[in-house]
């Protein structure tokens, strides 16, 4: 469609039409709402949001937070565009029960849409250009964890989880992992999907029937880990959770000694 | 859908809403009670019994209580052994009720009469007894730690949701099988029959007041995969809720 | 696959009143469905057959022979047999099918009338979510606080399956049925759609899905989310066959329906209505429906292979003997993410298609909306496994898949742009159907921006399978798709039913419903945040306030919906005689009278410009 | 408004409802080939995947990939013989029940293949028979076979259909001749996706 009927009727560089279009008061208006709105979404992304995390027990947790303040960030304008817009006309809303007159009669402006297009763009990149290093940061941290870590081999059964460590020998209903040792888990099922999910470590992946996944972290901070299940496996999915421990490596040495009896008290 | 005009006044319409949306708010909150009452717990809780006694485990004095359940292959064989079932549909079953109430930072000593056959566990983690004072059990007399996969008719397994306010309890108890050859295995009409099964006793020590489920762990219910369809997955028959208070 | 044709008929022409044709009704499709129904259940031997297979080969047979049986009964395959012994329906039965000076009985018939059909969907889609929103409050009450207290697992659990796929169906539906089917061939300049007999039979085809998505609460529900997946659906209760038919059945429904509107608008548009004419909803509509042509089916294969493994031992999902539950998983979201835009993209066209008639502007660059549109419904086909990124399958494709799934964000970007722009400078007349766009911007500016932390690998580490996701679909679905449906709903409700709604009862609605919307979601955003996995009959404790908010959400959000529902009912009956066109609109639908005369235009409209001509010229 | 602008309004040109129709059944292919998609993804995804070694389980079946050319065979002959028939113009009546035939006798070869599977393992449960399939590769070939049964099925209904109306003399023969191509379409389509299964059969 042609821009005949644009906002703007002259035709000098698009910077001059720009700047034409940011002299009206009423775009000023909006975008002053906008930018309120954007510094609400700063303040929500930056510190509202991370304080509703649990505590991160692991560099890919830390990413994790990282990488939800970040984007949060990068959607504010967004949000700052669309509701400093939406609430200037909101406030300039028509009242009465008959319709208001006709508005002006543009139907496009083709600056603003290519504008819009490419700053959507290129906000979109941003997120896909960050996400993938982060992703192939963390696959370069696999092949550094594969020479010392230390193997879990996880069972999702209904509705319980259980873990063995096959280099001690020892198994048990409770993750206890000694801190900066990486840590690989070999995670299967023997009866229908689940999802192996130790919260404060954040890394996740299902537990398939009868077909091994497999992920690392290396846990940095002492603490408890919650173990859940993140993906419905019946009756009672709810309960199907665990307790687990960040230990120094001394302690876990001991608990390891105290439960290679074959049993867990 | 008559083309009239409405000559509804305002009064009349305000009643008319009041009592259409008091209607339909009454026809969801039916829906929700009939919810409620077709999921409701066993009427019946069952209560272990305290007794005068305690007990010192590492350096800390308990006061003890003991209860007993049973695992019944069917609904008829649970009858035939003195408990009513309130379950519905005839299942292999826990009995006499699937929720169990225990009194806090007590020793409890808990007797289950296990009366079923049974093939394999699915995960072998299960059939060590894990929780326990000792980590022992005691079947018919012998104190084991672990019965062998291959072995296990049922287990309880009391576990819970990791929370801030509420003390760890994950007890584990694998139930040794009864063989095919074994006398009393299933029941018969026959009065004279003396039902053997196996008994297995064990002990462990609870927290504070929480709530807490338990369920079995052995693949005893039906459909193709790992047999935890059907009885497996109907809340009440081979699991149920623990109480401590 | 005839429809209200022409052919030179030299047959005496028979009398319809003693035709087969009109003796049937819904009352005889019921009758003939149940025989049907019982004769397979007892014929393969009830509930005797113990053996987990055998029983759900005998459910699964009761439930199609149900369905087959209803729409014999109902005379749906009448048209086929005439036209293939070569005996064409009669002009005369044509227009009896069509219910012409039937009254009120022709909404219980196999009625080719497209209005006729578009209130069907109506009241069943209003069914469907009443008794989706009812299981919603049900499981809202059950968290209301930890220790699942108001229901056991095995309950909840099936309300949220059920739930799940109740709302599911009824979103899929929710705009292209009642006003892809009313409003939309009249909007066209049409007579009729393209194929009216293939409409009934969407409908009643749909219709009978229902009573069998009901039998599910009978046999022990449907544990395992409206997702399905394999291999717990294999392990599921004799429930899950009601699953399987309602999807298989509804697979058929939307592919006749997605087939007869696409064809509709492709063939028969109002002469001068040219592709840059074709009103705004129209387009999303056609664009939506001819997505989930391709879209459905593969559930239904998904479906079919749970089906068989369920009661003939088939392998399709079970690893021990070959099969995969990623293979499920593939095939569901194949479907499953064109289906999430299946249902937003009519809802978003609703909105565009009222926001330039309260604001009197122009749309804002028609071709920015059907660029945005269009962009949407193409990459929807190429990011299937963002669903899939936690599942261990190949966390090599996670890469890909993630940028194709954050490319989405720009022609998604562009819906708001285009909404935006018919706002700027403009006065909006805040009546019911204009608040639906604000709380749409607001609720799909949030439902987007969460999507964006899900669709990146690592931090879907964090979210996936939380009350996160649960939270930021809700806010896309039902805050963007069913405000735009509501919207819909309040905009079109003259020209359905002849009556103003209430706008008293619509406003209090209308806020009750969004607040507690807000309320319910922010909540729940906070409970994923702080790691609670979704789908949960209990919870932890340190969940226990963001739990709360959500259920009180939840309350608010059902007393506005059951306001909403006195406000149709009773608008309906008593509303105020709506004058034909009550909100100024250039669109087509508003030149007809009420009641809609059947073939909808005296004299075939011609178009001569697209619908949103208003406003100065120039600037 | 009469009665009769009722009638004009409905009564489109027979050409524009011809082309309405087959676009309508184009349409209705373009799902089928969604689902024929699915099974034949199902199908590769499955064998590249071949979990626990269960393709084709120790001791399985296999089932020549010249069984799947055969039931497809008459698919292909009827596309052919209908095209044959459209193109002869007034022998269509004469020719288009061949095209039935052929289908009918594929219907039964297809019928012959599926009930003769050797992937059945048999075992028994509570006193009651119950069926199983050997593994992955088994429950794939059984589905695209039962696929095959439906195209059939419906692709003989619509072969009947025109090949009864063909004899008819008051039908309009505009009409007429665009449900042939329109039938036509559809045979045309079953026959790609038989020869599409068949090559996808062929490779165990």
């Amino acid at each position: 469609m042609s821009d005949d009927h644009g906002l703007v009727e002259m035709e000098p560089t698009p910077g001059e039409k720009l700047a034409a279009i940011f002299k009206q008061r009423e775009v000023r208006v909006a975008t002053a709402w906008g930018v309120l709105v954007t510094a609400i979404f700063f303040v929500i992304g930056g510190w509202i949001y991370p304080s509703w995390m649990p505590t991160a027990m692991s560099t890919d947790m830390k990413s994790i937070e990282r990488l939800i303040v970040i984007f949060t960030w990068i959607s504010a304008p967004v949000c700052g565009i669309v509701l400093g817009f939406s609430i200037y006309t909101f406030l300039h809303r028509h009242k009465g029960d008959t319709p208001p007159a006709d508005g002006p009669g543009f139907r496009t402006n083709s600056l603003v849409v290519g504008l819009w297009v490419i700053v959507s763009s290129a906000l979109c990149l941003v997120a896909v250009v960050y996400g993938l290093i982060e992703m192939n940061s963390a696959s370069a941290a696999t092949a550094e964890h594969k020479k010392n870590a230390m193997v879990v081999e996880v069972t999702g059964s209904q509705w319980a989880w259980s873990f063995n460590y096959p280099e001690q020998g020892v198994q048990s209903h409770e993750l206890m992992l000694p801190i900066n040792r990486p840590v690989e888990f070999k995670i299967i099922s023997v009866d229908v999907n689940h999802s192996f999910w130790p919260v404060q470590l954040g890394v996740k992946v299902d537990a398939n029937r009868l077909q091994t996944t497999v992920i690392d972290t290396t846990p940095n901070k002492l603490g408890d880990i919650d173990v859940k299940c993140a993906e419905l496996c019946g009756l009672y999915h709810a309960y199907m959770e665990t307790s687990g421990k960040v230990m120094s490596a001394d302690d876990f040495n001991t608990w390891v000694t105290a439960h290679q009896g074959g049993h867990t008290a | 859908m008559s083309g009239k005009e409405s000559t509804m006044t305002a009064s009349k319409r305000a009643l008319s809403a009041v009592v259409g949306v008091l209607l339909m708010v009454a026809v969801v909150g039916v829906v929700g009670f009939t919810l409620h009452s077709a999921s409701a717990d066993p009427h019946k809780k069952l209560y272990a019994t305290k007794t005068a006694e305690t007990i010192v485990v590492d350096g800390k004095t308990y006061p003890k209580a003991t209860i007993t359940m049973g695992v019944y292959a069917d609904t008829a064989q649970a009858k035939e052994m003195g408990y009513n079932t309130i379950n519905k549909k005839d299942y292999v079953q826990y009995g006499p009720s699937s929720h169990i109430v225990l009194p806090a930072h007590t020793y409890v000593t808990m007797t289950i009469h296990g009366y079923d056959g049974g093939e394999k566990l699915n995960a072998p983690f299960f059939g060590k007894v894990v929780g326990t004072v000792g980590g022992t059990m005691n079947v018919d007399g012998v104190d084991v730690t672990e019965i062998p996969a291959d072995q296990v008719q049922h287990t309880f397994t009391i576990h819970s949701l990791p929370s801030s306010n509420r003390d760890p309890l994950f007890v584990n108890i694998p139930l040794q099988h009864v063989d095919e050859g074994d006398n009393g295995f299933l029941p018969t009409k026959d009065p004279g029959t003396n039902y053997k099964g196996h008994t297995m006793t064990f002990s462990f020590i609870t927290g504070g007041a929480g709530e807490y489920v338990w369920n079995c762990e052995y693949p005893c219910g039906d459909g193709t995969y790992a047999k935890f369809g059907a009885a497996m997955s109907a809340y009440g028959y081979m699991s149920g809720k623990v109480s401590v208070a | 696959m005839t429809t209200l044709d022409h052919h030179a008929s030299v047959r005496p022409v028979p009398n319809p009143s003693k035709s087969l044709i009109t003796k049937l009704n819904m009352g005889t499709g019921l009758v003939v469905g149940v025989i049907f129904a019982l004769a397979t259940y007892y014929g393969l031997g009830g509930d005797s057959a113990g053996v987990f297979e055998n029983y759900n080969r005998t459910l699964l047979a009761t439930m199609f022979m149900w369905s087959i049986g209803f729409m014999v009964g109902i005379g749906a395959f009448i048209g086929p047999f005439r036209w293939l012994v070569g005996k064409d329906l009669t002009d005369e039965e044509q227009l009896y099918l069509a219910g012409d000076g039937q009254g009120i009985k022709r909404y219980f018939k196999y009625c080719t009338d497209h209005k006729v059909v578009g209130i069907q969907y109506m009241v069943g889609v209003m069914a469907l979510l009443g008794v989706g929103g009812t299981m919603a409050m049900m499981i809202r009450t059950n968290l209301i606080q930890p220790g699942s207290k108001f229901v056991g697992p095995t309950i909840y659990n099936s309300l949220v399956g059920l739930h799940g796929i109740t709302m599911i169906i009824a979103m899929i539906i929710v705009v292209t049925g009642p006003f892809g089917n009313f409003i939309m061939p009249i909007m066209i300049g049409a007579a009729d759609m393209a194929f009216p007999r293939l409409n009934a039979l969407s409908w009643w085809v749909l219709f009978t899905a229902i009573p069998v998505l009901c039998s599910a609460w009978f046999l022990g529900g449907i544990p395992t989310g409206w997702t399905a997946y394999a291999p717990l659906s294999i392990q599921a209760g004799p429930g899950m066959n009601a699953f399987i038919a309602t999807i298989i059945i509804f697979a058929v429904s939307t592919a006749v329906a997605g087939a007869n509107i696409t064809a509709t608008v492709v063939a028969m548009r109002a002469k001068g209505m040219k592709w840059n004419r074709v009103p705004i909803f129209v387009v999303g509509a056609t664009m939506s429906v001819a997505l989930a042509i391709p879209a459905f089916p593969t559930f239904m294969v998904s479906m079919i292979m749970t089906g068989l493994d369920r009661s003939y031992a088939t392998t399709f999902f079970d690893a021990n003997l070959g099969g995969s539950g990623w293979l499920y998983a593939h095939l569901f979201w194949i479907m499953g993410h064109p289906e999430v835009y299946v249902i937003l993209i009519p809802g978003v066209a609703v909105l565009m298609e009222i926001a330039p008639v309260f604001v009197r502007k122009p749309l804002f660059s028609y071709n920015a909306a059907i660029a945005g549109f269009a962009g949407i419904t193409g990459l929807s086909i190429l990011v299937w496994a963002h669903h899939m990124y936690m599942s261990g399958w190949m966390p090599m494709l996670n890469g890909p898949f993630m940028v194709t799934t954050e490319m989405i964000s720009v022609p998604t970007g562009l819906i708001f742009l285009v909404i935006l722009g018919t706002l700027w400078r403009g006065r909006p007349w805040m009546k019911l159907p204009m608040l639906g766009v604000y709380a749409f911007l607001w609720n799909f500016l949030i439902g987007g921006i969460t999507g964006l932390y899900l669709s990146d690998v690592p931090a879907d580490n964090y979210l996936h399978g939380s009350m996160y996701v649960t939270a930021h679909f809700h806010y896309t679905l039902m805050g963007a798709a069913l405000t735009g449906a509501l919207a819909g709903l309040a905009y079109w409700f003259p020209k359905m039913t002849g009556r103003m709604l209430n706008e008293r009862a619509g406003y209090i609605s209308f806020w009750l419903v969004q607040i507690g919307f807000q309320v319910l979601f922010l909540g729940m955003f906070i409970a994923g945040a702080e790691g609670q996995p979704r789908r949960v009959a209990d919870y932890s404790v340190n969940f226990a306030t963001s739990d709360l908010i959500s259920s009180i959400g939840a309350y608010m959000i059902g007393l506005g919906m059951i306001v909403l529902l006195w406000a149709v009912i009773h608008s309906w009956r008593h509303g105020k005689i709506a004058p034909m066109n009550p909100w100024g609109s250039k669109t087509l639908e508003w030149t007809v009278p009420y009641p809609v005369p059947l073939v909808n235009f005296d004299t075939p409209p011609v178009v001569t410009s697209d619908p949103y001509g208003y406003g100065k010229a120039g600037n | 408004m009469s009665g009769d602008t009722r009638f004009h309004v409905h009564h489109d040109a027979p050409i524009q409802v011809g082309r309405r129709e087959r676009l309508g059944v184009r349409l209705l292919i373009v799902a089928d080939g969604a689902f024929v998609f699915g099974m034949i993804f199902s199908y590769f995804y499955l064998r590249n995947l071949n979990a626990n070694n269960g393709w084709i389980p120790e001791g399985g079946h296999t089932l020549s990939a010249m069984s799947g050319w055969v039931s497809v065979f008459p698919l292909i002959i009827a596309a052919i013989t209908h095209r044959i028939a459209m193109k002869s113009g007034n022998a269509f009546k004469n020719i288009a029940p061949i095209t039935f035939v052929v289908l009918l006798v594929g219907l039964y070869l297809q019928w012959k293949q599926l009930a003769h599977m050797p992937f059945q393992v048999d075992g028994e449960a509570e006193g009651e028979k119950i069926f199983g399939f050997e593994g992955a590769y088994a429950s794939s070939w059984v589905l695209i076979a039962g696929a095959n049964m439906f195209h059939y099925i419906l692709g003989a209904f619509v072969a009947l259909g025109v090949a009864l109306r063909s004899r008819r003399n008051d039908l309009n023969a505009v009409l007429e001749f665009w449900r042939q191509r329109t039938v036509g379409s559809w045979l045309t389509w079953i026959a790609i996706s038989g020869i599409a299964c068949a090559i996808t059969t062929s490779i165990i």
